[in-house]
């Protein structure tokens, strides 16, 4: 089955728009995609029919929310394959899952001199919780650099791994340079010492099939709003026994069991870590956005964001005077192309860009310390999703020529 | 290619665009009497500026930084205007340079060439990286260098 | 201005409905309110036409995100009279409001020794967090008690309150009895001592004006969703300075300034307490809640619920054999009204009443403290808002009298 | 006023309100082997059972708990049914009860008057409060008091 984008882009309102007098061409969904109208209609029946607090209430309103919310939580396991419902707990976003993990399992783990294993690749959130968890704990940070053609250097990871390895987190997809991580190979590193491995799947989740068993992990995260779901949802897997081995993340309403003055004991898990009122509304329309993922199929998903990117990389280098960072065979990477323009700023870029009706990402990405090994200040970033198509690369295309005729406009000037 | 309804030569004027090229004041000064740093965390522009006041005169200025065309031609555009300038004189234009851009008002005459900057108030995204300069300025004024270093 | 529910309830879509063959009559809501059809559709037209990760991004949709999350933020501090936007961080509930400041302020704050003082009507949100700090740092709760007619007994208070009380946290309206407490005095003595005053405000700033800086509280903690708005945001307040002094919270994007290999500086607050992609479309949804409470006027509100508590209190009381649990004076209670029938228990007269189309909670509503405190096991609790109606309270009464007829038959029939 | 659509009939048929207005075999036992007690955390149904197991054979049971009328009358009924019956009996009989009652099967004959509670599956939030006792009833199978008192 491929993807017909025609007929797909019809399913998404925010697409037909224009910016700036032009069609909008949207190519930030790194940061986040657009929803379609059965996401939207999925909030709107949720308020409009269903809504009230879950777990708690005998009313009618309640049971309904209560079982569509249970729901997407079976779906999300079943979408993974993560091994049990009960271990799929909703957060806010793939970073608040992360933290969770590094205050849980590596406040109860992690001691003095312990190792924690990341990449130079990583996005903040897979760095700054750890960082966080070694200055409480005295642990210590490594990160496996990459190779000059962008892919994770495989062997440097393994070289870090030691008997005091206590974490390995790594990303499944750079969501800077495309990149995907051999996950299985580095799930085997980390078991072989005994150590958590934790996968940041914020950028493979939403672009390929994801078979959390396979893949061979103990925790996966990733977010809703980054594969057509709504803002404001977070997903950590893990099997249930881990979760159950853990001390509690936040205390308050619903992660109880009994609570008296001086101590309280914990409801099972998964809701002993969804403290207070989840974000119900959202965590239902989020099974509209499987749905939808499920019914392209994930793998029709994967090739068609692998032909654009491919098609993008062509033009990109076939344009002169552009850097690209991260692989060059769409084999090894996902949809997220970052470049450098010889003679303009990312931002500079973006915002010319922009005047021409397409969105894309200037900056960090917040990966920082990828920036600094790329050395390069910030990157420019075109990220694709299911429905974009190659004439939105060729607008992508037509603004940089605009960038070169104000900025080398500027250069011919200067040389007079 | 149709041309973008949006006018980009408002924004990137030809003094700027040359001021980004051919910075002026660019580097360190080995007898700075001030100096302060500053970072725009959402897109890592970086101004670092050296003063040497004497007798509340801004006698020099240089910088360095990296970033986009707009904060570095910003500073560069600054330093010009603000040396051999009182310290009064210099926190007065920087104050009124931003008053322009965040409050959007008309440029007064005393901020000079700085005036090319207007159209970047329309583009609500890049205000921050021309204010950087201004405050990373605000800041070095009132920095002396042996208190940091004393400190 | 008083409120005009029939004009009103047209602005629920939800409550036009019939459960189980009867019109619905939701009187929930301190669970959780219903949402006017503006603000589903402010999230509609966030999704379709606005939507994009904010912050970082330069393009069109970003900026727009952006300025209508921001603008929800100084709508927030305004709305409670906070010192400053910058004070504001939204989370995903009051829980996680309280568990941050907990984690935050009590772990730089708290000592061995040092003590936390409560309230035995808290919601188990408001218990749970201290009493994990408590376990950390060897601190000890305090709990002020409740008067016979179920106000807090502020002399109990008082006396709990020394030279070691590092914090007091208390709601300012109960969800069980209805309850508003003095907050104002309270704060007075907490000051008197240096203690950080942090008040529940989750069941008070959705039903009356609340000043924040008139109650003298530190730190103030609500829910979206109890107040017209979406699930999934929760409201900390305080003074920006006081959020500046404390360590983050949660790592990861948007939180940082500069990220290292071995440590990160923080971004200034809120960001630093907001870390990766927040929950944009129901933050921005939050605006339109805001607005629809603004119109009608937290002074009507609150009149119209004191009236219809009256009423309430009124007929429940006259029915006979049932026990009010709470203040009768309606200027000291909120429309929280928690009971107990005589002849049947909460849970079976929940689920007859439910029958009826009626929908309100029985259980112990997260605070078991108090259930033990009342000697009983669970409550039945109606909770009002601005859309319900007197005939409202009548169809609960009725109701309740189908318990009557199949509880009371069983005791006429096993009496023979 | 008028009949509700819901038939509480079927809910609650007379001989669960019966069970719960006259609780059988309530109470503790001194010489009791086998202990386990249950919370529904979602409810605050409570419910702690005694046996007397000699001989793979019940030969007493008795309970204590609070709670609401679904969870208090199939305790009751429960230990009613299992006096006297084999320990895989009564295995069997809670096991066939709770398929009755989340699987939504027809009941087995050999729950008895166990069926009398066919009703709740309809009634989803309400499902725990039947299971309850049930899965402390395993649970006290297992659970020897010595061991208890050892461990
Ligand atoms: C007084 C009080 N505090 C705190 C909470 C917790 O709110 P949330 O579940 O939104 O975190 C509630 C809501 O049930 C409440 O009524
Ligand atoms: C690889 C990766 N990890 C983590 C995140 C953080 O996701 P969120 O902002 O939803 O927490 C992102 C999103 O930007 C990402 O791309």
């Amino acid at each position: 089955m491929t993807i017909d984008t025609g007929r797909i882009r019809e399913d998404f309102p925010i697409l037909h728009q224009e910016v700036h007098g032009r069609p909008l061409v949207y190519l930030d969904n790194a940061a986040t995609t657009q929803k379609p109208q059965r996401v939207i209609d999925a909030l709107v029946r949720y308020y409009q029919r269903d809504n009230a607090n879950i777990h708690r209430g005998i009313h009618q309103l309640a049971v309904r929310a209560t079982e569509q919310y249970e729901a997407t939580r079976s779906r999300v396991a079943s979408f993974v394959n993560a091994p049990d419902p009960r271990g799929i707990v909703f957060t806010r976003n793939t970073s608040e899952a992360l933290n969770l993990v590094a205050r849980t399992w590596g406040d109860e783990h992690v001691g003095e001199g312990d190792e924690i294993v990341l990449t130079v690749m990583e996005h903040h959130s897979n760095i700054v919780p750890w960082q966080l968890l070694a200055q409480r704990k005295g642990a210590c940070l490594k990160y496996a650099t990459t190779t000059p053609d962008g892919r994770l250097d495989i062997d440097h990871l393994r070289s870090l791994i030691t008997p005091r390895t206590r974490v390995v987190s790594v990303t499944h997809a750079s969501n800077v340079l495309g990149t995907i991580t051999p996950v299985s190979e580095i799930a085997e590193m980390a078991k072989s010492v005994g150590a958590l491995f934790v996968v940041d799947a914020a950028q493979s989740v939403p672009h390929m099939a994801v078979d959390m068993q396979a893949l061979g992990c103990d925790v996966l995260a990733f977010s809703a709003h980054k594969m057509l779901g709504p803002t404001g949802v977070g997903v950590l897997c893990a099997p249930p026994e881990l979760l159950e081995s853990l001390p509690p993340f936040l205390g308050g309403g619903e992660m109880i069991s009994v609570v008296r003055e001086d101590a309280s004991t914990w409801a099972d898990v998964p809701h002993k870590f969804e403290a207070g009122t989840p974000n119900i509304g959202d965590v239902i329309a989020l099974n509209a956005a499987l749905d939808y993922l499920e019914e392209l199929g994930m793998d029709a998903v994967r090739e068609h964001e692998r032909d654009l990117t491919a098609y993008a990389l062509d033009r990109l280098q076939s344009f002169g005077g552009i850097t690209i960072h991260g692989p060059l065979d769409v084999d090894e990477r996902g949809g997220a192309v970052s470049f450098s323009m010889d003679e303009a700023h990312p931002h500079d870029v973006s915002t010319i860009v922009d005047g021409h009706g397409v969105a894309i990402r200037a900056g960090h990405h917040c990966a920082q310390l990828l920036m600094r090994h790329l050395r390069v200040p910030a990157t420019t970033r075109a990220s694709f999703y299911l429905y974009n198509e190659p004439r939105e690369v060729d607008a992508l295309i037509d603004a940089l020529e605009d960038v070169r005729r104000v900025f080398g406009h500027a250069s011919a000037r200067s040389a007079v | 290619m149709p041309v973008p309804e949006v006018q980009f030569d408002e924004l990137y004027r030809e003094l700027i665009l040359d001021h980004y090229r051919n910075p002026r004041h660019r580097g360190t000064l080995d007898d700075a009497t001030h100096h302060a740093e500053g970072l725009n965390p959402t897109c890592g522009d970086e101004v670092y500026i050296d003063l040497v006041l004497d007798d509340e005169t801004v006698q020099q200025m240089a910088f360095e930084g990296q970033g986009c065309s707009i904060s570095q031609a910003s500073t560069s555009m600054l330093s010009d205007m603000i040396t051999g300038k009182r310290v009064s004189e210099a926190r007065d234009i920087t104050k009124k340079f931003e008053d322009m851009l965040v409050a959007g008002q008309e440029p007064d005459p005393e901020i000079g060439d700085l005036e090319a900057f207007q159209g970047v108030a329309k583009f609500h995204a890049r205000i921050k990286c021309a204010t950087l300069a201004a405050k990373v300025l605000e800041d070095a004024l009132e920095s002396p260098v042996s208190a940091q270093r004393g400190g």
